[in-house]
């Protein structure tokens, strides 16, 4: 049975510049995968690539086994692959609960389990200061709008790019306890993370990448610190601590 | 405290060289100059009717390079570049017909004149950016239009003529017709041909210096990053001033020469949209925005059209039009633009190529 | 000299300006797209309903019933198929383009109706008036204002309680980030062109009713509508409608000390309002 | 100069302008340059036409016109339509030691309105190239106030004189409308020369009110009436007569007011009722309008006489100049024109100018006319007054405006 | 006296707080190396320091005169050079004009005279096989090193550095870092942000740690990095 979603030999450019070479991966049902890797090693360009904002020759992503590479965003969307993007990219002139509600302008009719009311239960505060101009709250709600507004248009993979960003370490918890929600609901996760200590936690699997390739991919129960670090850092580090 | 690199720099004078020139552009530049100095004898030479078509592209090529060095180069889109044109020509009425000065003199005041509207003018237009300057620049246009239209002694909306001996006895027009027996309308002609000769090639010459000297890298370097640019300290406000002034010196004096062409003036026509800023704007995109190239061959490519098909009235427009769009569309470079990408070549060229006296390294070429 | 009078007639026809400015305003907000051609677009759309009128016999209010679709159609189209290619970070090729059609238009219409005025007939309604306390307001002209206040009213409502008026507004926020919550940045953009046309008809039927026109007399009305859009801010279409009244109010009081300032005064109070708030009176926060 | 070989065909240089906002004056121009070059064929004359357009803009027309004399190199200007179109042409023409004759625009406007200084009359200068025929401000004022004259008013008129180049002939302090009113006992409301284009009449109609105006006159571009006439009826400005210059001059416009347009008046400079007959085809006034309604489908309109006439002049002017290829000898000739033409008599020179003008000046008759709804719809042009020229028939007398 | 000395520097976009009573100094010659969370304010910090942003509070002293409300430009010609975390080059220029450009109206002089400086800067670099390329077309590593080279070609006093070294293989990063400290031992004053420790490690006498706006560390390299605080926010190893 075909992939979730899967990638062959995936590239990505931006104007004559490659950002990503030839990168496989794979995500199954019900999986949570993280991929990390240092600034600019391509992860979110990665991301980009699989929600459609940066188009592929379309065999190189495939959505349940069908070619999905050369649809721009509002399709993929439509298919079911949403982008929590990095820097949450909230529209400012719209409230919290507009943001919210535009979430699903592609989805109307995909009915599931996330509307208003079930973000609101799981991000209460959100629900308070649901009239407020997106941009006046801090970085943390910010980034629940941005994942619930995500959420709104109830994906089967969720595409989180740096979710931690600004955020203080009791809301990343509260996020990824809500992960075991969102992830009991069917949809699978692929998540972004330079904090690796976070992504061995909660990930299926893990990908390691740098400069636009794949370096390292496994189990966490499979890797070994000092692999990750030549991963990510580059060989015959500076051991850290 | 010493910085940086200046110690080693002494060390190694002379070894680095800067490159500007090519081998296209030197011949190109001979072939200019050589173009230039027969381009003094075409009245003695050619029909009036060549003399006057000669005029209208060397006035309009000035009026494209100062609106594209505004442009093109410092970023600044403005659609009220008419306003210096009146200004410039209603100066030269002015001066002539109220001071009895002798005309020649009148056009190279009346840039000055400009250059005095366009101080307060840049108060206002600065504070705005981007499409808000384009249309402030417009409405300041049309508020010059409408005061012009409001000065009686030169009248009014009516608008007012050059007086006949005005012309006929400027400076220079005498001997003409002494010398070589022309008669004094040929002789204005001829005369206003050189005025506009000499401030064509003045502008590309200006143009082109200036681009090659730092405030051009500076200018450079502000379209492409203004953030950056400021933060090395290029003063973009000061550098932008500056050239929108000098624009406003260039094209009022070229709206003097035009209208002293004319001899009859009207604020409709001297504060005209579509003849002073919209045909110099189809120009300078037609031939490619930001070259200096560019223009020239535009005024060439709008000179055939109008040529060629202005009988046709108003389809000629639609085409013309159409052409800007297409043009935007498909070849945001404009007609250069093709044409240097397909040949690489440069006429005038502004890039600074470094150079190793010792060629101890190898370095790429712009295109490599 | 009547100050009541003045100021009414300033009010009025400040509404016509909004009406002018109305649809440009849409467009700006939404696309940062500087239509030029917005006047001559207004002058094609009295033509439409003049033909309408004209071949149909038809009241001019129906016929702009049956020409604000074809109107919204080809917004639609000129959107989709070439404005939509002008967007970016660049200000020049929407200029240019949009001051290309301005041209392709105006001739257009020359070639197809010749330079002669026309007018679009209302009968008795053109010169009918109310008498309010002591001055007389023409019917047409409150109609007009009426009409502002209305388009502007229904926009706000569709902008600001609507699903597509979400779209709008985030789409104009951040392109990229729209098209991941399945908005179609250049669909909701030839939908916005498309209203903005449907709001051009109805200044154009006042237009036509209000004053001949004949194919060359956009441009006067686009400065008009940038002067009411740009003092009223980007993005606020009730800054608009105050634009168009500043400016309305400035043309009639400058009128009533002497006619010859006029226009003058209109575009005067354009750049006071900017020299003091160069982005307007009430911008939009973020920009 | 080298004289033309005497087959060599003349050439003659046409402005006016066919397109832009007052293409309505030169809608008649193609039909009376075809029916010339017909009419010269016959005669056995060769004469060749260039005709440009200037685009309504006085830029295009200074530039068509030194196309003509440079590059056409033709031997005779001919200029028509409103001083927007005139003047630039014919102090190009004045500049190029060009023979020029120019027609349809009052001769103050064409005249001083090309001197450099038309604010001192001490200045102004004759010219010796270019030539004018129409009527002028007295005329109109003389045939304006012979209707007025034919019902009772409170002799308290209003005038709408924008900032163009007839508003300010016609609001001019010296030449134009306000002394002669004065002397005439009538009471004139200037409020100031408005622009062109305005949407707001409201201060001018205020003032009209105040001042209990029962007479309107003006020269508008037809869109400003337009705009001028509702807000008026909207406002309650009732005026008895509306006498308005340029604007009201084409059927279109009328038609455009709807009924409204009713008994508005206004300068009639040729009407087919005109008895005049053309000098080169012997045709009258009904024939030429005739002619051209079955040509065109389109009803008669008063430039068709003077287009007519222009061509009727140069082919005498050239008939008789010395040599048809010398600027002197032609302008020389148009100076000693006495011709009878579909217009009237043409002669320069008139002694009743004042002297500055009465070199370049010929006058052409002038009558008033009145918009009459037509029973079908449509509107007919009744001449009501014919003070100045009394062998135009009338048609009836001046009514008050409902 | 220090080069650079903050007093008490706060901002805030609206709600969010991105500096809060941020005070340090840093002596002439030193190599402050900066560290915290993705978002912790480093960079606004620097946007502060060079005048990009205006501060909501406390003040700025540079080179012994109060820079609190200067412009950049002023601040840049006063001998503060910085790099943008995004690199930010003037793309249809080449790279050695764009080191004119900072060479020319960074220090006020004629073009003619900063010409063997940047020609210099570019080996220095080993950016000279690229000199007449245009900087729109150089890789990312490439617009990296420009922003470097061209913020040394300002001839600063004190060096802003932002994220350079991420991304670099080994011998790269080796490589800058070498260069680092040549720049370094020639008496400027650097600042630098960076996530690749080892590389930050190797320049920087002391380091400095932000954490949501606040300085909540610093001091000498090592001690910095053995501190629990560092450890769990910054590394979020467990302690
Ligand atoms: N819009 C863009 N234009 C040009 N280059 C880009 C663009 N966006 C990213 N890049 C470059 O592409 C490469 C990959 O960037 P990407 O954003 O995917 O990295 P990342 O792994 O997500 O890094 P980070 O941890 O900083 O988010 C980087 O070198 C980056 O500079
Ligand atoms: N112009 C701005 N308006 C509003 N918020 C901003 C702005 N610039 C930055 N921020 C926010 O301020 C906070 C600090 O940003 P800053 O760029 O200084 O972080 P940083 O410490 O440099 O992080 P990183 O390590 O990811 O570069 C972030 O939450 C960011 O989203
Ligand atoms: N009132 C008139 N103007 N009548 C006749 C025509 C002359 C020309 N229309 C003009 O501009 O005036
Ligand atoms: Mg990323
Ligand atoms: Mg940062």
């Amino acid at each position: 049975m075909a992939s979730l979603v899967e990638t062959r030999g995936l590239t990505a450019f931006y104007g004559d510049f490659q950002a990503v070479f030839g990168v496989d991966i794979r995500l199954e049902v019900g999986e949570t995968i993280a991929v990390i890797g240092a600034n600019g090693a391509g992860k979110s360009t990665l991301m980009r690539s699989l929600a459609g904002v940066i188009a592929n020759s379309a065999e190189m992503v495939l959505h349940r086994g069908e070619p999905i590479g050369a649809l721009g965003a509002p399709d993929v969307v439509r298919r079911g692959i949403a982008l929590v993007p990095e820097g949450r990219r909230l529209f400012p002139s719209l409230t919290v609960e507009e943001n919210l509600l535009i979430g699903s302008y592609g989805r109307q009719v995909v009915a599931g389990p996330w509307t208003l009311e079930s973000i609101y239960a799981l991000f209460p505060i959100l629900k308070e200061r649901r009239r407020n101009p997106a941009t006046a709250l801090s970085g943390g709600q910010q980034q629940m709008v941005a994942i619930g507004r995500a959420l709104m248009s109830n994906p089967d993979v969720l595409l989180c790019d740096e979710l931690n960003l600004g955020l203080a370490p009791v809301v990343i918890k509260d996020i990824y306890a809500a992960f075991a929600k969102i992830k009991a609901s069917g949809a699978a996760i692929i998540i972004v993370e330079q904090d690796i200590v976070q992504a061995l936690k909660v990930a299926d699997r893990i990908y390691c990448m740098m400069e636009g390739r794949i370096t390292l991919t496994g189990r966490p129960s499979e890797l070994d610190r000092a692999d990750i670090h030549a991963a990510y850092f580059g060989a015959g580090t500076h051991e850290l601590a | 405290m010493t910085t940086g690199f200046q110690a080693m720099t002494n060390e190694r004078t002379a070894r680095w060289r800067i490159e500007t020139r090519t081998t296209v552009s030197r011949i190109f530049t001979m072939f200019l100059f050589l173009a230039a100095a027969l381009m003094i004898f075409a009245p003695f030479v050619v029909s009036r009717g060549v003399i006057q078509d000669l005029f209208f592209i060397l006035t309009m090529l000035t009026l494209a390079q100062s609106w594209n060095l505004l442009a093109g180069y410092a970023g600044l889109i403005s659609v009220g570049q008419q306003l210096f044109v009146g200004c410039g020509a209603y100066a030269l009425f002015g001066l002539v017909i109220l001071t009895g000065m002798d005309p020649v003199l009148a056009v190279l005041l009346a840039g000055l004149l400009a250059a005095a509207v366009a101080v307060p003018t840049a108060f206002f237009a600065f504070r705005l950016y981007g499409p808000y300057f384009a249309i402030g620049t417009w409405v300041i246009a049309e508020v010059g239009r409408l005061l012009l239209a409001q000065w009686k002694t030169l009248g009014g909306g009516t608008g007012t003529s050059m007086p006949r001996d005005a012309t006929r006895d400027m400076l220079g027009a005498a001997a003409l017709s002494d010398w070589f027996g022309m008669r004094s309308s040929v002789a204005a002609d001829a005369l206003a041909y050189w005025m506009a000769l000499v401030l064509a090639s003045a502008t590309i010459i200006f143009v082109y210096r200036l681009l090659c000297s730092k405030h051009g890298l500076g200018l450079a370097a502000v379209r492409d990053n203004e953030t950056a640019a400021r933060a090395l300290g290029v003063d973009a406000q000061r550098l932008k001033t500056l050239i929108y002034l000098l624009t406003a010196i260039i094209t009022g004096v070229v709206g003097a020469l035009i209208y002293l062409q004319k001899a009859r003036i009207s604020p409709d026509a001297a504060f005209s949209l579509t003849d002073w800023t919209a045909y110099v704007i189809f120009i300078v995109v037609i031939g490619g925005i930001g070259t200096i190239e560019g223009p020239i061959l535009g005024v060439l490519v709008f000179f055939v059209l109008q040529n060629a098909f202005s009988s046709f009235g108003s389809w000629y427009l639609l085409a013309l039009g159409a052409l800007a769009i297409v043009t935007m569309l498909f070849a945001p470079r404009g007609v250069w633009g093709l044409i240097s990408d397909r040949t690489g070549w440069e006429l005038f060229p502004v890039r600074r190529r470094l150079k190793d006296g010792s060629s101890e390294y190898e370095m790429g070429g712009p295109h490599g | 000299m009547n100050w009541l009078d003045t100021l009414l007639q300033g009010i009025l026809l400040g509404g016509l300006y909004a009406l002018f400015a109305a649809g440009l305003s849409l467009v700006f907000g939404i696309m940062r797209l500087v239509n030029l051609a917005h006047g001559d677009l207004i002058v094609l759309a009295a033509f439409l309903i003049m033909l309408i009128v004209s071949s149909f016999g038809l009241n001019p209010f129906v016929a702009a019933l049956i020409a604000a679709p074809l109107m919204f159609g080809l917004g639609w189209v000129l959107q989709y198929y070439l404005l939509n290619r002008t967007l970016g970070k660049d200000v020049l090729p929407p200029l240019l383009v949009t001051f290309g059609l301005s041209i392709v238009i105006q001739n257009g219409l020359l070639e197809a109706f010749t330079a002669d005025s026309r007018r679009v007939s209302a009968g008795s309604l053109e010169t009918a008036s109310v008498q309010i306390g002591s001055v007389n307001a023409g019917l047409m002209p409150l109609l007009t204002f009426a009409s502002a206040v209305l388009v502007i009213l229904a926009l706000n409502q569709l902008i600001y309680r609507t699903a597509l008026g979400r779209a709008f507004r985030a789409t104009s926020d951040d392109v990229v980030t729209a098209s991941l919550m399945g908005i179609r940045p250049n669909s909701i953009f030839a939908v916005a062109t498309g209203l903005a046309m449907m709001i051009v008809t109805v200044a154009a039927l006042y237009l036509g009713m209000r004053a001949n026109f004949d194919p060359t007399a956009g441009p006067a009305r686009l400065i008009y509508a940038f002067e009411a859009v740009i003092i009223g801010g980007l993005g606020s279409l009730w800054g608009t409608l105050a634009g168009g009244v500043i400016l309305g109010l400035a043309q009639t009081i400058g009128a009533a000390v002497n006619p010859e300032w006029q226009i003058l005064a209109g575009h005067v109070a354009f750049l006071l309002v900017l020299l003091f708030r160069p982005r307007g009176l009430f911008p939009r926060a973020v920009d | 100069a080298p004289a033309i070989a005497q087959n060599a065909a003349i050439k003659l240089g046409y402005v006016s302008p066919q397109t832009g906002p007052l293409a309505a004056f030169g809608e008649a121009d193609k039909f009376v340059i075809d029916s010339f070059l017909a009419t010269t064929k016959k005669l056995g004359l060769t004469y060749e036409v260039v005709v440009k357009d200037s685009q309504s803009n006085p830029n295009r027309a200074a530039e068509v016109a030194k196309e003509l004399i440079v590059d056409d190199q033709v031997n005779l200007m001919l200029v028509s339509s409103t001083p927007e179109t005139t003047n630039p042409v014919s102090t190009t023409c004045e500049g190029e030691q060009m023979p020029c004759i120019s027609t349809v625009a009052p001769w103050q406007p064409w005249f001083i309105g090309q001197q450099g200084n038309p604010g001192d009359p001490s200045s102004w200068k004759p010219f010796d190239y270019a030539y004018h025929f129409f009527w002028g401000l007295e005329d109109i004022i003389a045939v304006f106030t012979g209707m007025w004259g034919q019902i009772d008013t409170n002799k308290k008129v209003g005038g709408l004189f924008p900032n163009d180049g007839d508003g300010n002939a016609w609001g001019d302090k010296v030449v134009g409308f306000p002394p002669v009113l004065e002397k005439l006992g009538y009471g004139l409301t200037d409020t100031g020369r408005y622009q062109n284009l305005t949407d707001d009449f409201s201060a001018q109609i205020n003032a009209f009110k105040q001042a209990g105006t029962d007479i309107l006159t003006g020269v508008m571009i037809p869109p400003d009436l337009t705009t001028f006439w509702n807000q008026a009826k909207q406002q309650g400005l009732k005026p008895k007569i509306a006498s308005i210059g340029k604007a009201l001059l084409f059927p279109q416009t009328v038609e455009a007011l709807g009924d409204a347009g009713h008994n508005l008046s206004t300068e009639v400079w040729w009407t087919p009722s005109h008895p005049f007959t053309s000098s080169l085809t012997g045709e009258t006034a009904v024939t030429v309008a005739n002619a051209f309604t079955k040509s065109t489908g389109r009803p008669w309109t008063q430039p068709i006489g003077f287009a007519h006439a222009l061509f009727e002049i140069a082919v005498d002017v050239m008939k008789r100049a010395g040599g048809v290829g010398d600027g002197d000898a032609v302008a020389k000739a148009i100076g000693e024109t006495k011709l009878d033409t579909l217009v009237g008599p043409i002669a320069w020179g008139n002694e009743k100018l004042p002297p500055f003008a009465q070199k370049n000046v010929a006058k052409t008759p002038l009558v008033g006319g009145q918009w009459r709804l037509k029973s079908g719809g449509g509107y007919d042009l009744v001449v009501v007054e014919n003070g100045l020229a009394p062998n135009v028939p009338l048609g009836g007398k001046l009514e008050v405006l409902a | 006296m220090p080069i650079l000395e903050l007093k008490s520097v706060s901002k805030s976009f609206g709600a969010l707080i991105v500096a809060e009573g941020v005070s340090f100094s840093v002596e002439p010659g030193e190599a402050l190396g900066v560290i915290g969370p993705n978002g912790a304010g480093k960079s606004t910090l620097f946007n502060l320091i060079n005048g990009n942003l205006k501060v909501a509070g406390g003040s700025i002293q540079f080179d012994g005169r109060d820079v609190t409300h200067t412009p950049p430009m002023q601040r840049c010609l006063a001998g503060m050079g910085r790099t943008f975390q995004i690199p930010q080059p003037f793309e249809r220029l080449t790279a050695y004009e764009n080191l004119l450009v900072a060479g020319a109206f960074g220090t006020r002089q004629a073009e003619a005279h900063v010409v063997d400086l940047c020609a210099d800067i570019l080996v220095e670099t080993g950016l000279i096989a690229k000199a007449n390329v245009a900087a729109g077309s150089l890789s990312l590593l490439e617009r990296k090193r420009l922003e470097l080279a061209r913020a040394l070609a300002t001839q600063p006093k004190l060096l802003l550095l932002d994220e350079i070294a991420g991304g670099l293989t080994e011998g790269e990063c080796r490589q800058l870092v070498a260069t680092i400290k040549r720049v370094h031992q020639r008496g400027v004053a650097i600042i630098w942000i960076e996530h690749v420790l080892h590389a930050l490690t190797a320049v920087a006498e002391r380091l400095l740690v932000l954490n949501f706006g606040r300085v909540i560390g610093i001091g000498a390299a090592d001690a910095i990095m053995a501190s629990s605080d560092v450890r769990e926010i910054y590394l979020g190893m467990e302690v």
